[in-house]
């Protein structure tokens, strides 16, 4: 990269406020200055160096859009997978090799979209992984097509006279589909973001972090501002254990609420593998 | 110096206006009659900040590739540029900002960079633009009016096309673009002494300009395309914009889908009720769409699949050219599973050919495998396209009352095509199916039912070789070398051709848009005539070649040209040159 | 098929008490003899007689699985497409042909499965389609290995030490992705699964018919008794109206409610695109 | 008659203990020694009803195929069997039940279809079973009774037999169908005199005996499988099956996926691990993992993907054979997308070339397509495997320290291999991508660096040339006739040669388990030495005739057999004798 764009590329991390660069891979990062991505990835650093997470065991899988260009930003190992395949690779990954902290991290097309088959099956198995869900309810890396979030109405390439289909709400799904841990966070909410994003790896069990982060070429409906507007804070007496009770708050237009919907703690399907093998183990013995 | 054709080439980062001022000159070149290859390069790597270049080629005749080199840039991003330097013909010129204060040091300057065989031009691009309308915004602009100027090109065509571009945006605009432009080509007048001049015909008739991906979408649209589901991907988006927009208007529809398998998925449902459906997408794309082609080959349910290749594998190089998909697209299927696979060469084919497509779909009751590329979807061309509404659709074959009585969906017939009703038509039903099955449309294992049926579907083939898009010979019928190729690397490889004849060279080349089936007769009598034959493709292994070789029996030389960026005529005449070297020793 | 074979079969519908028979292909169905399918069949037949559906406008499609033979067995047009596929491929036909009545048709593995990727957005498009859901929690074409419905611990060809993977509940699925009409029944309630069926097919947009319908070959945990256990009708005065309260009723255990959970009326997609294309009719004229 | 080989058929409904009798009279020969290959044909109709056959050859020596026709057909439903009858020699013999009152009408009777010169043996299975049991179950045993009985076949290996696979089942059920089995032998030994003799070596050592599926299976964990994903699809669903029960045994998991989207990419994931992984499909599923294989290949990730052909396209024929998917797999990427192909050509080849297919998998970091096939993967084989769970692994290349430290993922190295570590180890990281990059891994779009990167693929096929299995040449060297083949249909050929043999015409045949890449200079010296080439494969198009074409610059008779029950050894013979004699007029 001549330096030119790369002044731009460092003028865009700084406007992004991140200053913990002590994870960043000598890879700048692609992004439009402003992009809500940063601050997902701000928040993966910080929680991976709160966690003292050996960067050896530290993997993040991706799907294809921008929200897919994380790992080459991140030090650790990485897996630029495919559009919407970055969950059936974490399973195998984590299945595979216990010991690693699995992140993917995919948008709002490649999770919901085109990878949509895959997330109910992910959560299903209750796979220890954290799942970071990029969502600017738009296709950024080709350029502003409506996606699976958009709302109804949206004019974009596709949609010239605006959107048909009714938007899904990636928190919903994850709650309806029996996810452990389900949060929603908002690119502007720097703190918010790392917290809950260090919260999710240390649960055990699937953890999605659904965070709302606005692309700022593309999506001139979805924005800063209009979140901005409408999202809020749960009761203070909101205690994040009740499926039921978490869903009537998922689907709630105004506020949009952000923070933990629910945490719940059940055996991982690494934990019942070990179950297998032990009573294997004993039953060969005996 | 005089010019019959040049070729001019914009570099600068998002913001620059590079796209518009390729947009102006080339509006302008074909409204004048010129013939205009427009061909814009974007980095996929740094959003809204990449490095894009636009080049466009502009001549009194016809245009067929990109040509070799590049006689002026501009320069409007000074780091970006410097690497477009060495494209640069002896003798050409860079456009360069001279404004003061400068951007960047001196040595990062593109000035610093011209080497003594090129001559630079500085201009206060910046000063000018400002002093035009107050921003740096019209730099691009300003420099226009240099290069109109520099060489000599006539001042009111590029007037005419700023006010036609600009005139949605008010006259305001307008009259700080028309200022940015005459200071530029003042500055000029004054600084710079007229070495060059571009000599045109000024009587030609405005010519259209159109992209392959504008060709295809409208060529559908033209030939009865009613229905439109797609999946974004680089380079195939625009046609699904283009539908999304247009087939509205024409009481059709277009649907963004989840993916490309609910998008081959949607096409092949409405094409169920007899409706002219499409998709486009590229390599990943139609890799996902493997299963439902082969229901459509297996249940005779027509489609058209365009692709538009870029490179491979896997998510590959979105944003460069490759023609690798040839293999995927032949053969991508399980089991044996015929399909038609066609090349479309330039714009103009683009247009033509998606109808014959089309044609071929309906009639044949089969999927078309349509395989343009990024290069020729995304390049602009003036092209002498003859608009074809009234196309006389070849439609699925209707039963007789004779035939409805006892009604069998799979039908054995002599060409294969079974005569068809769809839903919502009177007087029979059937159910179609993914399994083997029986002439009823009802599942069969047997082993000679099964022969039946895939001799049938492959019947169809053979059958369909008297409606091909006949191929063409070109070049001299007396040369001993021949050559073939498919897809866009054919205006590259022409324009080889020209050159080798110049240096005494003869050669021919057979010319398919079909790359299966092909008119066999037709090729063996070419390749029959050749004592040598190359094959030129633009992909590492040869996939083109590997089809002749083991349809033909021949054994050409093989000239594989993975992912680059548009095909070089010098090169292909440099290899023309060696291959007869080797011939005539 | 020898005379043996149709014996059995025949014998096969006189158990499944398939009576009305004016509706039928001459293809006699594949099934096994008390297969919860046949109730489905029926319960379709049944409705298309009573809504007098045209046959020429009358369009089956169905995905592969021993649900997939659906089309054969009735009829009317059928496009037995492929495993997992049904929805996109009906999508495509109700566009292009809104006249056509459209009925998809799958089991569990390929609706919940292959399929789930197709599921929210055939939803959220709010096509005016039914989709009968026949769920045995089992692929039974394959014969028997566990299917997203199955529980958890159940022994399989390819879960000998138990399921690990939580069931998925297609029910609340259809509800959490916004469906306009979601009803489960049970195909040992005949008369409930025709009914239903006749009022998914009157329904102005999407909706699901949840066929809790079981394999007597393969699955030896959730049969007809299992069922026949855990069932249950809703309260009198359950009002089919609010989607929150409709969530909760579906992720119910005891009773697995059975009945209609939710009718709403909002635009279906071609209601839509009657409405632009109206709008460009009259942009066009003045 | 004396016979040193017998083939019997058991032909019947669901209940009528069709693949239990074939799985005692199999489990008797190999014990005795015998060598066996069994065959079992379902329909997939009528669930639960329909129609089932299993036909087991066995003799003293090695069994290459099913042969040609029986010489023994059980009738257990009647009406089912009498389509079987014409697969019976002359002299060959049906037995069918003779129970008064009898099911049927007499004239839909198996019995009054016997052609004379047929031998029809009536045995009253019902009564003799009901007396045995109590009830119409042990049938099949009665028959079995009666078998070894009319064929002089050796009572004690059938008696082990069924004590062996009844024991679980308790004494009483082991005791009543030892009766079953007396009273269908007495009854035989009183009323029919012993015309048929079978003449065994009574010293043979037990045989083992296994299908391709099994053998496929085994052969992945003895060599270290840890991985496996998968999506039930006939006729692969058996392997997963195995493994799903195994691997946990020996710390490896299995895991049903929701897709075989989802079952390549978890095979992906967990071989980026350093995991031996696999997945197993039939085409269908193939079909969708096009995307993920290509990725597969981009990023170099080695994985083993066995896919076990059934008949197509589409969902085609789920329960017949057909050698559709050679295409696909070869040439069912996007892009320029090399990838190893193999194909095993009988058990003992399932388990020795997949540990093999693991092995150029892992050293070569890439993926390998497997294709095994319904005949080959459902088929019992007597067969010498020897276990080798001490497979010498070829492991993935690791770096040494000094390449650690500026480590490079896709390092350029002579053999295009590049040393690698994977997550959990120390020293390094890097991500990898379906894009086009550089050595660091890193996405990359210059075409410089797509050339070397391609090169670097596609050098792998080449070094791998060096640790392929060898081809073997079989049959006569001077034979003028040249035969190529590849997969199951090897047996019947390899039997159709013996034939041409023995009526005076030699051959020789290339027998290659690689079909990509292949060991080209033992083809090419190979081909040279036959003055004519045939190629037999079960498949329309004629798949793998087109690769040797393309390959080899030869034009040899192609022998084109689509989806059939097991192909015929007689009719490759009667090939082999047409194309000689056009060689010799
Ligand atoms: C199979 C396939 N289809 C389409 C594409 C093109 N594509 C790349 S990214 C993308 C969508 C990106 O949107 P999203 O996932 O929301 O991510 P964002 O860029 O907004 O972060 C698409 C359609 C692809 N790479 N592969
Ligand atoms: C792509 C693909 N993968 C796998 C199969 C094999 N297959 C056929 S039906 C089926 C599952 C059937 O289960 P379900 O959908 O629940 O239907 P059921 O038979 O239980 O009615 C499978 C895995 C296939 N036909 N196609
Ligand atoms: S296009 Fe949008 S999503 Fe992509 S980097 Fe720019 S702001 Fe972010
Ligand atoms: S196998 Fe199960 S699902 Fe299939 S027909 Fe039989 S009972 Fe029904
Ligand atoms: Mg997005
Ligand atoms: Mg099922």
């Amino acid at each position: 990269m001549n330096s030119l764009n790369k002044r731009a590329v460092l003028e865009g991390l700084e406007r992004a406020k991140i200053k913990n660069k002590s994870k960043w891979r000598d890879i700048l990062p692609t992004w439009c200055p402003g992009c809500g991505h940063f601050t997902a990835l701000n928040g993966l650093y910080e929680a991976a160096l709160d966690l003292k997470i050996p960067e050896k065991n530290f993997v993040v899988v991706s799907g294809i859009g921008c929200s897919g260009r994380f790992p080459f930003f991140i030090k650790g190992f990485g897996f630029h997978a495919l559009h919407g395949r970055a969950l059936p690779i974490a399973t195998g990954i984590k299945i595979a090799n216990p010991e690693l902290t699995v992140i993917v991290v995919g948008g709002d097309g490649d999770g919901v979209g085109i990878g949509g088959g895959h997330f109910p099956h992910a959560v299903r198995n209750n796979l220890d992984i954290t799942y970071i869900l990029l969502d600017n309810s738009i296709y950024g890396l080709t350029k502003g097509q409506v996606s699976p979030t958009s709302p109804v109405g949206m004019i974009s390439g596709t949609t010239p006279y605006g959107n048909i289909a009714r938007p899904i709400n990636p928190t919903t799904l994850a709650l309806a589909y029996g996810a452990t841990f389900v949060a929603r966070v908002f690119s502007r909410e720097r703190q918010d973001v790392s917290d809950l994003i260090k919260q999710a790896l240390q649960h055990k069990g699937f953890s999605l972090i659904h965070d709302l982060s606005p692309c700022v070429e593309f999506n001139r409906l979805i924005t800063y501002k209009s979140w901005n507007q409408v999202v809020g804070k749960f009761p203070e007496d909101y205690k994040a254990d009740n499926r039921t009770l978490a869903l009537q708050y998922a689907e709630s237009k105004e506020p949009v609420y952000l923070g933990l919907f629910l945490k719940e703690n059940i055996p991982t399907f690494n934990d019942h593998v070990k179950q297998i093998f032990k009573k294997i183990d004993s039953t060969e013995k005996s | 110096m005089n010019y019959k054709e040049l070729t001019v080439r914009f570099c600068g980062i998002a913001g620059d206006g590079i796209v518009s001022s390729s947009r102006i000159i080339s509006g302008a070149c074909a409204d004048a009659g010129l013939h205009v290859m427009v061909n814009d390069i974007y980095s996929a790597e740094i959003r809204g900040l990449g490095k894009s270049t636009s080049t466009i080629r502009f001549s009194g005749s016809k245009v067929y590739s990109m040509g070799d080199g590049i006689n002026a840039l501009v320069g409007l991003a000074q780091q970006e540029s410097i690497d477009e330097i060495e494209d640069i013909r002896e003798g050409g010129s860079v456009i360069y900002d001279s404004s003061s204060p400068a951007d960047i040091p001196e040595t990062e300057s593109l000035a610093s960079h011209i080497p003594p065989e090129v001559n630079g031009y500085g201009i206060p691009l910046k000063t000018l633009a400002n002093q035009a309308s107050g921003s740096n915004r019209g730099r691009n602009i300003v420099s226009m009016g240099a290069l109109c100027h520099l060489y000599g090109l006539p001042k009111t065509i590029f007037i005419n096309q700023i006010e036609k571009i600009f005139k949605r945006k008010g006259d305001k605009v307008v009259e700080s673009n028309l200022t940015a432009f005459e200071l530029g080509y003042e500055y000029c007048q004054n600084q710079y002494p007229l070495n060059n001049l571009f000599v045109m015909d000024k009587k030609a008739k405005p010519l259209q300009i159109i992209s392959g991906n504008e060709a295809v979408a409208h060529g559908a649209m033209d030939c009865g395309l009613k229905f439109f589901a797609g999946y974004p991907i680089t380079p195939a988006t625009k046609i699904m914009e283009i539908t999304a927009k247009e087939l509205p208007k024409l009481n059709g529809w277009t649907i963004q889908v989840e993916d490309e398998i609910a998008a081959i998925g949607a096409v092949l449902g409405a094409s169920f009720t007899g409706t002219r459906a499409m998709t486009a997408t590229a390599g990943p794309g139609l890799s996902l769409m493997s299963e439902l082609i082969n229901l459509s080959v297996m249940a005779e349910i027509s489609a058209v699949i365009v692709n538009v290749q870029r490179g491979g594998p896997a998510t590959g190089l979105p944003t460069k050219v490759e023609q690798g998909d040839l293999n995927i697209s032949l053969y991508g299927g399980a089991g044996d599973s015929p399909r038609v696979v066609m090349a479309p060469t330039c714009s103009k084919d683009c247009y033509t050919s998606i109808q014959a497509a089309f044609d071929l779909a309906e009639k044949y009751q089969t999927p078309v495998i349509f395989l343009s590329d990024l290069f020729l979807g995304q390049r602009l061309e003036t092209d002498d396209i003859k608009r074809n509404i009234n196309y006389k659709k070849s439609t699925r074959i209707k039963p007789t009352r004779q035939q409805l009585k006892n009604y069998q969906r799979y039908a054995l017939t002599e060409d294969g095509v079974s005569p068809l009703i769809v839903p919502g038509e009177d007087g029979a039903f059937y159910s179609i199916t993914g399994l083997a099955h029986n002439t009823a449309g009802n599942p069969n294992f047997e082993s000679e039912v099964h022969l039946t049926m895939t001799q049938k579907r492959f019947r169809k083939f053979k059958s369909m070789v008297k409606d091909l898009p006949p191929v063409e010979i070109i070049g001299d019928a007396d040369a001993d070398i021949g050559i073939a190729c498919w897809g866009s690397t054919y205006g590259a490889i022409f324009e080889g051709m020209q050159i080798a004849r110049h240096n005494g060279v003869k050669t021919k080349m057979i010319k398919s848009i079909m790359i299966y089936p092909q008119d066999e007769e037709s090729f063996k009598t070419f390749f029959a005539s050749c004592k040598k034959i190359i094959v030129f493709e633009m992909n590492f292994q040869g996939q083109y070649a590997a089809l002749l070789k083991s349809t033909y029996n021949i054994k050409p030389v093989e000239v594989h040209i993975p992912s680059v960026d548009p095909v070089s005529p010098a090169k292909i005449a440099a290899k023309i040159m060696e291959v007869n070297h080797e011939l005539t020793q």
